[in-house]
């Protein structure tokens, strides 16, 4: 905690970056993001067990980017965010910097080769109650996994917090957004959350980076994370390719191979 | 001079069986699956004394999504139809004092000109039966806003835990009234000296009545821009929030016949203001969170003679980037 | 039984008429001649007009109130309901709720000079109480209008306009933005504000009515202030997002003024006590 | 006696490819079961898993969807992107419980009218054998109050 403090004062004395995104205390035991901006608050950054949220959705917001150069207090799942977000031409590598959180120490990422580098030296398993709730819903009959999500998707409201919190969400008009036509509907009903949850997850099948940070972020606690990861892996297991992995990978649902393989088609 | 009883805990079983028997709804804050819910109390055992639901009980008189209008297309012509909202007899049993009073926000936006006949339907058909707080936590700052963990105003019945087990009730109003009638024989006459749970210990952590003062001059503050930096622009926030009563209203239809629902909605959300043209008079997300605290500090007291927050705290424990409104609500109210 | 407040009349396209590109006009007559009958209102109020299966969406009337038996409106075709009402023909339904909002103080303005400032698609609110104000001619002094649009193309009410310049109780003046002009054109080349000055309508006993785009209003202003005219004496009305337009939805909301209620007029003075959220 | 339950079918098809080895079907008189619908749309690149939605939300007991073949597609590609798309849409419909025995995916080609025919007839047929899908038809009545 204290490297992190000293890191950003350093990055920040220097004028290398004029703001560091990182986690901070919040109510009780909770962590939150701050934007430290001046030296002397460096120390309000927190380095933690608590600190699960993946922040690099900050790095595409404009009133972040306002502020100038961005450091990033990173977890894993921030560092393969920058590289998803570099792929798709979001993000340059003068605008970030990212502070890896490695082995309790801070480790200074300023390209986007290094945090590649840093990337394929993590696992990338994503947590194991998320890998058994998803294998757990593949082995049911598609009748118990439509009750299943049927119950989950009845307590939506269409918040719309896992979209928000997410860092590959970021398009400026979300397709939720375009009403011409009004392809899914606006009304947190059952087709209306039904429709938003498939389209958020293809949305993201081939993007998502496993950080779950949507799933901590419903409010009433549906499993939504468990949507995009489990569209992530059908493209890693049918195309070779996952998100996050590299600045420049092409999209795996933009592009195609002749030789894909699939059993389904007559 | 309001009556009291007493309810054993033995006697809320008969008394939520008299009850479901005579077809009404109990809903009130449970434990699900890990989560506090509104949803059905069956027994004692599911009716939870502490904790704060995540989500409001106001789906009960203005539910997420509701229909205003049907209609049939019908050649060149249109057949529409008028609807009755289908208000079932619901009791909200242990409903938080907080929550109890937000009925009272609503209900002067729904009444203030011209009425609303869905909400009014469903209001007139749902009694609140409250149960006095005896735990608050960090989120919580009704105290705050002049009101009390055993706040009477918006319950019909209050009910105040007994150390030694079951309940005291206040019997506050006709509904209320009318609810005891149903349990006659099962209420007993309240002790001489009511040995009650003491009601949870909250500090006030700002003045209402100053806040307002407050604002009057803030509104540009860079405050707002510096609290919503980290403010996503969801609506977690208005969805769970028991007084927040913005809606949207959007039409479904095939080619035969269609519907007008009526939506829950955010002022934080971008495209709530948004113009068909592409001009949007708040189009940063700090005018939007500004939008959020006026509207329920300044211009519902200004406008509706009542503030538009009951100071519950859902809104920070839903908020996924923690923006606690009791700590940014204190910041305003102390600075300058 | 309590009404439902959000039910609309049903109304049937009587006439449409193409004013400019994407622009058009509907005269609307009540399905049900009674309501028709019953249904009054005043100028600077609006409705909510709705396509049934796109949804609902806000337009003054642009028709004058002094017109029994129908009402009129003009849209642009921009977003899901407005490109489906461009999308009905003569004798279609659609739906219409209202009249909501306040309206213009005709009554206040008796024995004075009026002058109106249009901009663009603007014009059919002030269309109404020009209207308005012009079968009521006796009440007033001196009728100026200025009208404006970025071409000659842009500009609505084509035939009314030549009707109003033959008037001689009034003194319109129509201009275009520079390079908006066509070979013909005998109106005025410039912008809205440069012609307010130039044409300078006198500010003792007067009061402006303006309504445009926010840029136009915003640099028309400060023009209106030096001729003279006191903030109670500009009016203007708003066109914030409505959902209701009965005060409940939230989304019209600027400080404590509902747009839909306390609005869509207000006067300069009134303006100014409100944030710029509009 | 009730009539004996006739499915409703959806068929998402290209122009280029089975929309006209769909109308040589016709044109050499080979009969199939009317129950499909066609909707004929430019490419298979267009068909996202949006419209099976809608047309299961809006009452239809199955889809079809099929365009060229590998390496005919009018556009190059278009249909190796839609294959892509069909991979993983299939498989989120699945985990999301949309019972996929109502999808059938196929390539039939402008020369193929006899395949077309018994495309249908078998997918036809096993929607009959599976009843009305009403499932998605229920969401979309629900969470109205």
């Amino acid at each position: 905690m204290e490297a992190l403090a000293s890191k950003a004062k350093e990055l920040l004395t220097a004028g290398t970056v004029k703001v560091v995104i990182g986690y901070g205390k919040g109510t009780g035991e909770n962590r939150r993001p701050i934007f430290v901006r001046a030296v002397e608050r460096a120390g309000d950054l927190v380095v933690d067990t608590a600190c699960t949220q993946n922040l690099a959705t900050y790095l595409t917001k404009a009133e972040v980017r306002a502020l100038g150069r961005m450091a990033i207090v990173a977890i894993p799942s921030t560092l393969r965010s920058i590289l998803q977000l570099a792929a798709e031409k979001q993000l340059r590598e003068e605008n970030v910097l990212a502070l890896a959180i490695v082995d309790g120490g801070v480790r200074e990422l300023a390209t986007f080769d290094a945090i590649e580098e840093a990337v394929a030296t993590i696992p990338d398993a994503i947590g194991e109650a998320d890998q058994k709730m998803i294998d757990k819903l593949t082995a049911m009959s598609v009748t118990e996994r439509r009750a299943f999500w049927a119950a989950e998707l009845g307590r939506c409201v269409k918040c719309y917090a896992c979209r928000s919190s997410c860092p590959m969400c970021y398009c400026e008009r979300c397709t939720m957004d375009c009403n011409r036509p009004q392809w899914i509907p606006v009304a947190s009903h059952a087709i209306g959350n039904l429709e938003y949850h498939m389209v958020r997850a293809m949305h993201l099948a081939g993007r998502c980076v496993e950080c779950g940070t949507c799933g901590a972020a419903c409010p009433v606690g549906i499993p939504v994370h468990l949507l995009t990861f489990f569209a992530e892996q059908t493209v890693r297991r049918q195309f070779g390719q996952k998100g996050g992995a590299s600045a420049k990978l092409d999209y795996a649902m933009s592009t195609f191979k002749p030789d894909d393989k699939e059993t389904f088609i007559r | 001079m309001s009556e009291r009883y007493t309810i054993t805990e033995a006697s809320v079983g008969t008394l939520l069986q008299a009850l479901t028997s005579s077809g009404q709804r109990v809903l009130g804050p449970k434990l699900v699956a890990g989560r506090i819910e509104i949803a059905e109390i069956r027994t004692l055992a599911d009716v939870l004394q502490n904790g704060q639901s995540v989500v409001s009980a106001k789906g009960v008189v203005f539910p997420k999504v509701e229909r205003l209008l049907k209609y049939r297309f019908d050649g060149k012509n249109i057949a529409l139809e008028d609807v009755e909202p289908q208000a079932q007899p619901t009791i909200l049993l242990g409903l938080r004092p907080c929550e109890a009073r937000a009925f009272h926000a609503l209900d002067v936006v729904f009444n203030w000109d011209s009425k609303d006949k869905f909400f009014n339907t469903r209001m007139a058909n749902t009694t609140v039966v409250g149960l006095t707080c005896t735990q608050a936590d960090e989120s919580c700052f009704c105290t705050s806003l002049g009101s009390r963990p055993d706040d009477t105003q918006g319950s019909d019945i209050l009910l105040s835990p007994l150390k030694a087990g079951g309940f005291v009730a206040e019997v506050l109003t006709d509904k209320g009234k009318a609810l005891v009638a149903l349990a006659k024989g099962i209420l007993q006459p309240p002790p001489i000296r009511p040995d009650v749970i003491p009601p949870a210990t909250v500090a006030p952590a700002f003045d209402a009545k100053n806040l307002q003062q407050k604002l009057a001059a803030k509104f540009d503050s860079p405050l707002w821009a510096e609290q919503s930096l980290r403010c996503l622009g969801c609506g977690a926030c208005a969805f769970v929030c028991p007084t927040c009563v913005c809606f949207d209203i959007q039409d479904e239809a095939d080619t035969k016949q269609g519907q007008r629902l009526r939506a829950w909605d955010s002022c934080g959300m971008r495209i709530f203001t948004l113009h068909a043209s592409g001009h949007n008079p708040r189009d940063k997300q700090s005018q939007r969170w500004r939008q959020r605290v006026y509207h329920k500090f300044a211009y519902y007291p200004e406008r509706l003679g009542t503030l538009g927050c009951v100071g519950c705290g859902k809104c920070s424990r839903a908020c996924p980037v923690d923006m606690n409104l009791k700590q940014h609500l204190a910041q305003a109210a102390s600075q300058g | 039984m309590e009404a439902n407040i959000y039910k609309p009349y049903l109304m049937r396209i009587a006439t449409i008429t193409d004013e400019a590109p994407g622009v058009r006009t509907f005269r609307l007559e009540f399905a049900d001649a009674k309501e028709g009958e019953a249904f009054t209102f005043t100028t600077g109020q609006f409705g909510l007009y709705s396509a049934f299966g796109e949804g609902e969406s806000t337009f003054c009337i642009a028709s004058s109130p002094t017109r029994k038996g129908y009402i009129e409106c003009t849209f642009r075709e921009t977003g899901r309901v407005t490109s489906s009402l461009a999308d009905k023909d003569v004798g279609d339904i659609i739906g219409f709720r209202g009249p909501y909002g306040n309206v213009f103080p005709l009554e206040k303005w008796k024995g004075k000079n009026l002058v109106f400032v249009a901009g663009g698609i603007a014009l059919p609110p002030l269309r109404s109480v020009i209207w308005n104000c012009l079968d009521l001619r006796d009440w007033f002094k001196d009728i100026t209008v200025v009208y404006g649009a970025r071409g000659v193309n842009d500009l609505v009410y084509k035939h009314e306009l030549e009707d109003w310049g033959k008037r001689s109780d009034m003194k319109l003046v129509v201009t275009v933005d520079p390079g908006g002009e066509k070979p013909g054109w005998t109106g005025k080349v410039g912008f809205v504000p440069h012609i307010v000055e130039q044409i300078a309508p006198p500010a003792t006993n007067s009061v402006a009515i303006v309504c445009g785009p926010p840029i136009m209003i915003k640099l028309t202003l400060p023009v209106l202030a030096k001729l003279g005219f006191g903030k109670n004496e500009i009016y203007t009305t708003l066109e914030n997002r409505m959902k209701c337009g009965l005060g409940k939805c939230g989304r019209c909301n600027t400080g404590n003024s509902y747009v839909c209620k306390d609005g869509p007029v207000y006067t300069l003075a009134e303006l100014e006590t409100l944030p710029a959220e509009y | 006696m009730a009539d004996p339950f006739e499915p409703k079918m959806t068929a998402f098809v290209c122009n280029w490819c089975t929309y006209a080895g769909a109308d040589l079907t016709g044109t050499s008189r080979i009969k199939y079961q009317s129950n499909v619908r066609v909707i004929r749309l430019p490419c298979t690149g267009r068909i996202d898993f949006m419209l099976v939605m809608k047309a299961f939300s809006r009452g239809s007991d199955g889809v079809i969807i099929s365009g060229c073949h590998p390496n005919d597609c009018h556009y190059t590609s278009g249909n190796y992107h839609a294959r892509r798309r069909w991979m993983v849409f299939r498989d989120l419909m699945d985990f999301m419980g949309i019972d996929l025995r109502r999808v059938t995916f196929s390539w039939v080609s402008a020369a193929e009218g006899a395949k077309w025919a018994e495309l249908v007839n078998e997918a036809t047929n096993t929607v009959r054998a599976l009843g009305p899908y009403t499932e998605v038809q229920q969401l979309a009545a629900a969470g109205i109050e």
